[in-house]
């Protein structure tokens, strides 16, 4: 079963815009760009109770099997999971109150907090699962909110959320481009994980732009896309290297 | 075989028959009236213990622990990533199956023409509705942020904003509304008769109340030939809602992208569920009704119990096979993520459940079904109902929480462990029976005029030494 | 209703009413009850709704990362790495981020305290006046030799500032101490790197530029020496678009988060790291051809084979993959130095290094860069040394301790009884920014602001090829009542008057920096210069600090290394029982992230277990002993003993288990309080020879208690091990 | 006793009180919006129309609005800079709030008038750029004292105008309409 969609010619119809590229072979799951994620998006901790029941509310996370037992094992790849901003992302259609919609102008998956009444029913057809919902209103006790991102809504219980691509930031730049009369140069901001991750084994960037780095990367033949059978036409690319 | 019953009617004969058949016993309008009145008056102290027991339950269960979920947030109950549905679509999917026992009774047997219907077709119209309301608690309990549910109805604003009529949650809740308003209107129909009946037989506020249902209905015939027909077009046209609905229902999660959900056969295996546990539920009910209710033995006879009994074995079969085919399907499907979760269901941490799901709605309905003295004991077919609707219960926990827990990203698999949705799936139960109990005593369980309309049309002839049931054509 | 319906509860009743139908229609908190303050006077360069961006440096470790933190209306919002700095070019670590949770956090030191009684909860809030005359009658009241500095590893300006005031004053040394120099072996990696190449200096390993790296122990890619750089290197190493992928081969007892990204993980015996590298070493010659020197010519490698539980094939197939790169690099580091041949173990890996010859090439071995105002590597003490002060503290030597960025009532295994003897010490003065255990023991608390709130610098001390000093600056203004402790050393000495007033003649802190500044204002190479020191200053902070422009890693004399006799004798291991255990520090905690909630909240990058502390079992061991995931055991060392919840492990030695250190506070604030164990309760009193802690020298029993405790993990048991999927 | 109730309730009097509740409740509701809809109290009547008089132009208070998000609430510093060299100020009643709070240094409260809620990012800069006026959006305040919303800042009527002025311009109009724009 190794039809790649790519080759019937599906992906074309729908190019993305943003993307990300990711190296697994470098990614030493150090968690920097969690840590990252997590201050720059607002995002609450939920203590020890409720993360160990699947309730945490990381937007990106590091995945690792394992391979083979004692003593030939081998720890996979660190595979960063994060939304993948699908092309076609089957959490769009079934959201009733248009909450999850695909934003025209961005080519990404946008969540709109104030629109969601919390059916739940995006995060059960994202084949990625990289939808946290917010189960209760996490405590964030004083003078800890100083530190919130005022860029970044704040979200209270009742309502999903997810990786964005940061697109505080593609605002900023944008805005700040336009200000000066310009395009948004490649490689001019990234997204909170890419610039913390030590290793860089994330790349953010334009992927519609066939010179930006996220494109020059991808082009190199080995990258693969997840589930992409399921005719998601996700944005970011993995390298598994080795 | 043949010559044994033959000689057995022969014995008894007319008396027998008589005996056997609500059609051909028929009492006096007056005096069956008086009964119909007399088991609706009649309340016991037991009656109100189980009532406050039951309003207690459902402040606590239902309310109470609804007002905590809502203050505090979906946190309380034990959904998580990634079983994000948990028992509260279980629930709706329950009670909307429960809900569609009530139209097939009374709207298909009807079409078709089913005479043993005849006296519990309002039993089974009053679970539709007062099912359907569960169902929309359970599923509005469910919502994150249900104080903003009525933006999934479309409505003029401001904001150019529309509900997304992709979401097969939208269809949802178009199709339940639809068949919620349906229902009670199929519901009212038959009952106008009925309560004009008790109109002229009671006094005080319930007269006053009776006044109000009944819409001034007075018998002529000409209210009688527009009650009929409007009875009649609803008889048709529900039928088609009710199948719409559960497949609807069934779309939630064949649309979806998930192993084990995506399967085009979810739609008619819905429905089926659907009446199987409707169909158990109602033979609870007329146990109930028959042994706690006066004059209902009148009423609710084994012959009842004995033809409902044969169509739960009809659709037991019918449920066995769709369960089969999707499970052929999806098995030989291929695809690695639901071979995993087929597997998962049988020798997962809950796969005594999967067990228990198929021993209590096929092996035990067909183990007992098929024995005609069987399936006329009401406590033999009461426990039979029960079962099969626990049964189904398990059908549904396995198709949302447990499938769930098993998806693409095998990082995130976890079991859901149920929190507050117990306390208000009991909630949702408790309060189920209190509408029945106060609807039992407030409008006329059994279709009086329908029951008379029946024992008019049947009559016992004799042909030569044979006696023969015939049924005229009324309309 | 009698009394009258006011006008005010009328408009309480309408503003009710107004809440509901602004959370009906979906419109959030009525925003009407919002409040603006403008400033009295707007900071320059600040704009409302602008960020403003300021260059400091990360204080988390010791490493000097610098820091751009973007601000917003002197709120601290997020911290991005700075890409100028050297080391760090603009990344950032788990702790960099979360450092932020550090700043406002809910638990700090608010106000200078008094405690009514040691390990008491009653304190009283004092001024700083007060507080600057407890100093400054510390100072004047006692003997300069009776008057001792514990401070945090970090050589940063205030290590500085203590060891210029100790030097003039006669007081004690300062003394820098820190769990992850412990748990690193700093000390045993340049006692070996003298005896090596005759200089006590910390080897650089330059993981970026080799083919083959080997590596016995050292967890670089964690809290190791300086671990943003060193991913940077191992991000280069596994770089294939330039060059051909490089190999990197890890030994170790325990998996590590290093040891799993190695393409080839080899589990060893612990104690027989220095055997299998000289086993390798002389395969590796032999391979090579030529006469075999003298490092190897004594070791069997069958023997090496069995001791260590290798294959003898994989030595030779591991010492044919050494041999056969021109770039082959071996890195000795972390447990496998905290044993009790830790030295020899460093000097046999880093012999290894001598038949690549790679010492002072790209690819090889370095020492690191001294940072621009350094003489010479100055290392942290090691555990031995803190005994001594601690001897000390026992003998009544001491009278007055200071204690700055280091809490060695956590840090410092029980069994060197820190805690026993600071009962000797009459006073014991804390400047901790966060209530720890050892604050709870201090008489007085007189906080320092927070790393983001205060000025100051700090070098570099490895992972850089350029020397680096790194700059700090107040990047908000103090949330609390704090004071930088070099101002109250500085207040309390001109106050105590006398050689005390002679040794700091600063104003306050920033003209201390500028006196220290000073001589690299105008020198060559650097990144900045300026004709006056307020110039220079400005520049240094607008950019983080100040580097030099050129490489000034220094070669290691690496002549005769070849021709030594090393020790190939197996480690001893302390205490009765049948585990090894493998202490081994939380990559994402480290010794001071517990009371950073996004910190607990990240998952261990091999365990993905949050918010607690768990025991490493080989799946194995746990069926033999009937142990399943989450039941808790009872480790018992001969220091002591501890319960713990199991995580059974797949990548651990049968014989091993292993910790992580980082929880287990007693203090520290709310979120890291009464959560986990701290294994350093087990660690007993051993050393290595050059005088480290045997950390994981250790052997210990389990027992079963019973009692089950679930950790949270983010993974799913189910889908990662197949617990409960109903597969066997 | 339910029977009383509902014997009482359905005659005309009875009908007429449960009209009367839901019409009060009703006027809560219309009152309660009503007044959230109300400038509030200002900590200074603040004249804007004197201020416009005298030909302050609004970017000289609120300097933000042409360059980012937020137009800003002048420092203390800046209405001091002006006022201490008007001698009105040490004597009038109506300013004396002002020489309070520069004298003692506390800063003044003020409430904000026109907000949107926390889930807009909204942004000032990207508006003026595009050549809208203040007044498009605040009202004319050459004329008024406090400042007051002329209109609700709801969806719609940001929207409405974003609509309008993408005009025929798809791309400029798939911007300007993307939920994204403003909600993230």
């Amino acid at each position: 079963m190794d039809i790649k969609i790519s080759e019937v010619k599906l992906s074309e119809e729908q190019a993305g815009k943003w993307g990300l590229v990711i190296d697994q072979d470098i990614c030493t799951g150090c968690q920097a760009c969690v840590a990252a994620c997590a201050m720059e998006n607002n995002l609450s901790f939920v203590g020890e109770e409720d993360s160990g029941y699947g309730r945490s509310m990381h937007w990106i996370r590091i995945e690792r099997f394992w391979e083979g037992e004692y003593p030939e094992v081998k720890m996979t790849p660190n595979q960063p999971m994060m939304c993948q901003q699908c092309g076609s992302a089957p959490c769009e259609p079934v959201c009733p109150v248009f909450a999850t919609v695909h934003s025209e102008a961005e080519q990404l998956n946008l969540q709109v907090y104030n629109r969601c009444v919390g059916t739940r029913y995006c995060a059960n057809n994202c084949p990625y699962q990289v939808r946290s919902f917010n189960w209760r209103d996490y405590e964030r006790p004083e003078p800890l909110p100083n530190q919130l991102n005022p860029d970044v809504t704040v979200r209270r219980r009742g309502v999903m959320e997810k990786c964005t691509f940061c697109i505080q930031r593609i605002h900023q730049a944008q805005d700040q481009a336009k200000a000066e009369g310009r395009e948004v140069v490649d490689g001019e901001f990234t997204t909170a994980c890419a610039q913390a991750c030590p290793a860089s084994a994330i790349i953010f960037g334009r992927v519609d732009d066939p010179e930006s780095l996220v494109s020059q990367l991808g082009r190199r033949s080995h990258g693969v896309k997840h589930l992409e059978e399921l005719g998601t036409l996700p944005n970011v690319t993995y390298f598994k290297g080795g | 075989m043949a010559e044994k019953k033959n000689h057995a009617e022969h014995a008894h004969g007319e008396e027998h028959l008589r005996k056997k058949h609500l059609m051909l016993d028929p009492l006096p309008r007056g005096q069956m009236n008086a009964m119909v009145m007399e088991s609706m008056h009649t309340t016991s102290w037991k009656f109100w213990a189980v009532f406050g027991l039951l309003a207690a339950i459902t402040a606590y269960g239902l309310f109470y622990s609804w007002g905590v979920m809502i203050a505090e947030g979906l946190g309380v109950a034990g959904v998580n990533r990634p079983a994000y549905w948990g028992i509260f679509l279980v629930n709706t999917v329950f009670w909307i199956g429960i809900s569609h026992a009530g139209t097939f009774i009374s709207a298909i047997l009807r079409v078709f023409k089913a005479e043993f219907r005849r006296p519990f077709t309002r039993a089974a119209e009053l679970m539709t509705t007062f099912g359907l309301v569960q169902a929309g608690f359970s599923i509005f309990m469910h919502m994150g942020r249900v104080w903003l549910s009525y933006w999934l109805m479309p409505y003029p604003n401001q904001r150019m904003l529309w509900p997304n009529l992709h979401s097969p949650l939208s269809w949802d809740l178009l199709a339940i509304t639809t068949y919620l308003l349906s229902s009670t209107m199929y519901l009212f129909l038959p009952l106008i008769p009925d309560v004009a009946m008790a109109r002229d037989r009671s006094t005080g506020w319930r007269k006053t109340f009776y006044k109000i249902l009944a819409l001034g209905f007075r018998g002529t015939e000409g209210e009688w030939t527009h009650l009929r027909n409007a009875m009649n077009i609803f008889a048709w046209a529900i039928i088609p809602v009710m199948f719409s609905v559960h497949t609807i229902v069934s779309w939630d999660f064949a649309a979806a992208t998930r192993p084990g959900w995506n399967s085009t056969i979810f739609g008619p295996y819905f429905v089926v569920g659907a009446l199987h546990s409707g169909m158990g539920a109602v033979i609870m009910v007329l146990a109930i009704v028959r042994g706690t209710m006066k004059n209902m033995k009148y009423f609710i006879r084994p012959e009842h119990f004995e033809a409902i009994g044969k169509l739960m074995l009809i659709i037991s079969m019918t449920w066995a096979y769709f369960f089969f085919n999707d499970y052929m399907v999806q098995w030989y499907g291929g695809d690695k993520w639901t071979k995993q979760l087929l597997h998962f269901h049988e020798a997962g941490p809950m796969g005594w459940m999967w067990f228990v799901m198929l021993i209590f709605n096929v092996a035990i309905p067909w183990a007992v079904l098929w024995n005609r003295k069987w399936r006329s004991t009401p406590w033999i077919v009461f426990t039979v109902g029960l079962l099969i609707n626990v049964g189904m219960w398990f059908e549904r926990y396995i198709i949302i929480p447990i499938s769930l827990s098993i998806n693409r990203m095998p990082f995130t698999w976890r079991l859901y462990q149920p929190g507050i949705e117990i306390p208000l799936g009991i909630g949702t139960l408790a309060f189920f029976i209190l509408l029945y109990m106060a609807a039992s005593r407030l409008i006329p369980l059994i279709p009086v005029w329908e029951v008379q309309e029946g024992q008019m049309a049947h009559e016992l002839k004799k042909y030569g030494r044979e006696t023969v049931v015939t049924v005229s054509e009324l309309e | 209703m009698s009394e009258k319906f006011s006008r005010r509860d009328f408009l309480k009743l309408a503003g009710v009413g107004a809440a509901t139908t602004a959370v009906l229609t979906g419109c959030g908190p009525a925003s009407r009850y919002v409040k603006r303050e403008p400033y009295m006077q707007m900071p320059e360069y600040n704009y409302n709704g602008q960020s403003t961006y300021y260059a400091t440096t990360c204080r988390e470790c010791a490493a000097g990362c610098g820091l751009i933190v973007r601000t917003v209306q002197g709120r601290a919002i997020k911290t991005e790495g700075n890409v100028n700095n050297p080391l760090n070019l603009g990344k950032t670590c788990a702790r960099g981020q979360a450092t932020l949770h550090g700043l406002y956090n809910p638990d700090r030191v608010m106000d200078p305290l008094k405690r009514n009684s040691r390990g008491g909860e009653s304190t009283e809030v004092m001024d700083w006046e007060a507080a600057i005359q407890v100093v400054a009658d510390a100072l004047k009241n006692n003997k300069p030799e009776e008057i001792a500095f514990l401070m945090g590893m970090a050589p940063d300006h205030l290590f500085d500032l203590a060891t210029d005031f100790a030097n003039a004053t006669g007081i004690n040394a300062p003394v820098r101490f820190g769990a992850l120099g412990m748990f690193e072996a700093r000390a045993t990696l340049s006692k070996a790197s003298e005896n090596l190449f005759g200089e006590a200096s910390l080897p650089f390993f330059d993981v970026g530029g080799a083919q083959v790296v080997f590596s016995f122990g050292a967890n670089f890619l964690e809290t190791w020496l300086s671990p943003v750089s060193y991913t940077r290197g191992f991000a280069s190493l596994r770089e294939s678009k330039t060059k051909q992928r490089g190999t990197f081969v890890q030994f170790e007892s325990r998996m590590s988060q290093t040891g799993g990204k190695a393409d080839e993980w080899i589990p060893l015996r612990p104690g027989s790291e220095a055997l299998v590298a000289l086993a390798i070493g002389r395969l590796a010659s032999e391979s090579r051809g030529g006469p075999m020197p003298r490092a190897f010519s004594s070791v069997d490698p069958l023997e090496a084979a069995s001791k260590s539980g290798i294959k003898l094939e994989t030595l030779e197939h591991l010492a044919e993959m050494f041999a056969g790169s021109n770039n082959a690099l071996a890195i000795p580091g972390g447990a496998a130095l905290g044993q009790s041949n830790g030295l020899a173990v460093a000097e046999a890996v880093l012999a290894l290094n001598a038949i690549s010859d790679n010492f002072g090439k790209p690819g090889g071995v370095y020492f690191s860069a001294l940072a621009p105002n350094q003489a010479e590597y100055q290392g942290p003490a090691s555990a031995k040394e803190m005994v001594e002060l601690i001897q000390k503290m026992f003998d009544g030597k001491i009278k007055v301790l200071f204690v700055h960025g280091v809490n060695p009532l956590f840090e410092l295994p029980t069994s060197l009884e820190f805690g026993g003897a600071s009962k000797y010490v009459s006073q014991i003065i804390s400047f901790a920014t966060f209530p720890d255990e050892t604050v709870r023991e201090a008489d007085y608390v007189f906080p320092d602001h927070h790393g983001l709130e205060s000025w100051g610098y700090q070098r570099v001390t490895t992972g850089s090829a350029q020397p680096v000093l790194s700059g700090a600056q107040p990047v908000v203004s103090p949330y609390y009542n704090t004071r930088a402790t070099a101002d109250v050393l500085i207040a309390a000495a001109q106050l105590a008057g006398g050689i005390f007033a002679e040794a700091l003649p600063f104003k306050d802190e920033v003209e201390f920096l500028q006196s220290k500044a000073a001589s690299l204002m105008n020198a060559a190479d650097g990144s900045i210069s300026a004709a006056d020191i307020n110039t220079f200053m400005a520049y240094f902070q607008q950019h983080g600090g100040y580097w030099k422009l050129s490489d000034a890693r220094g070669i290691p004399n690496a002549v005769d290394v070849l021709n030594r006799n090393f020790s190939a004798e197996e480690a001893q291991f302390e205490g009765e029982g049948e585990f090894f255990f493998v202490p081994f520090v939380s990559p994402t905690l480290a010794e001071a992230g517990a009371n950073k909630p996004w910190l607990q909240e990240l998952p261990d990058p091999t365990t993905t277990v949050m918010w607690n502390t768990w025991v490493e079992m080989n799946p194995e061991t746990a069926h033999e002993l009937g142990i399943e995931n989450d039941d808790v055991v009872k480790i018992i060392s001969e220091a002591g003993e501890l319960e713990v919840p199991v995580y059974v492990y797949p990548a651990i030695r049968p014989d091993t288990i292993a910790m992580p250190f980082g929880q287990g506070h007693t203090a520290y604030g709310r979120y890291a309080e009464q959560r986990g164990v701290n294994p350093a309760d087990l660690l007993g009193q051993h050393f290595n020879e050059a005088g480290d802690l045997a950390f994981a020298g250790m052997k210990v029993k389990i027992e079963k208690t019973g009692k089950k405790q679930p950790l949270s993990r983010l993974e799913s048991m189910m889908g990662v091990y197949g617990i409960g999927l109903g597969e066997e | 006793m339910f029977k009383r109730l509902f014997d009482w309730l359905i005659q005309p009097l009875g009908l007429i009180a449960v009209g009367i509740a839901v019409l009060a409740v009703f006027s809560l509701a219309a009152y309660g919006i009503n007044y959230t809809q109300q400038p509030p109290e200002q900590p200074i009547q603040f004249p804007h129309k004197t201020h416009a008089a005298f030909g302050v132009q609004c970017l000289y208070c609120h300097p933000g609005a042409a360059k980012g998000p937020s137009a800003g609430i002048p420092a203390q510093a800046k209405c001091w800079a002006c006022h201490q060299q008007i001698a009105k100020t040490q004597t009038s009643v109506l300013l004396a709030p002002l020489k309070q709070a520069v004298e003692s240094g506390t800063p003044i409260e003020w409430v904000p008038v026109a907000m949107v809620p926390d889930f807009v990012q909204f942004n000032h800069r990207a508006h003026v750029a595009a050549g809208q006026n203040c007044e498009n959006c605040h009202g004319d305040m050459t004329k008024v004292t406090v400042a007051q919303n002329p209109q609700v800042f709801n969806m719609g009527w940001c929207l409405n105008c974003h609509v309008k002025s993408a005009g025929d311009d798809q791309e400029k109009l798939v911007k300007l309409s993307d939920c994204g724009t403003c909600h993230y």
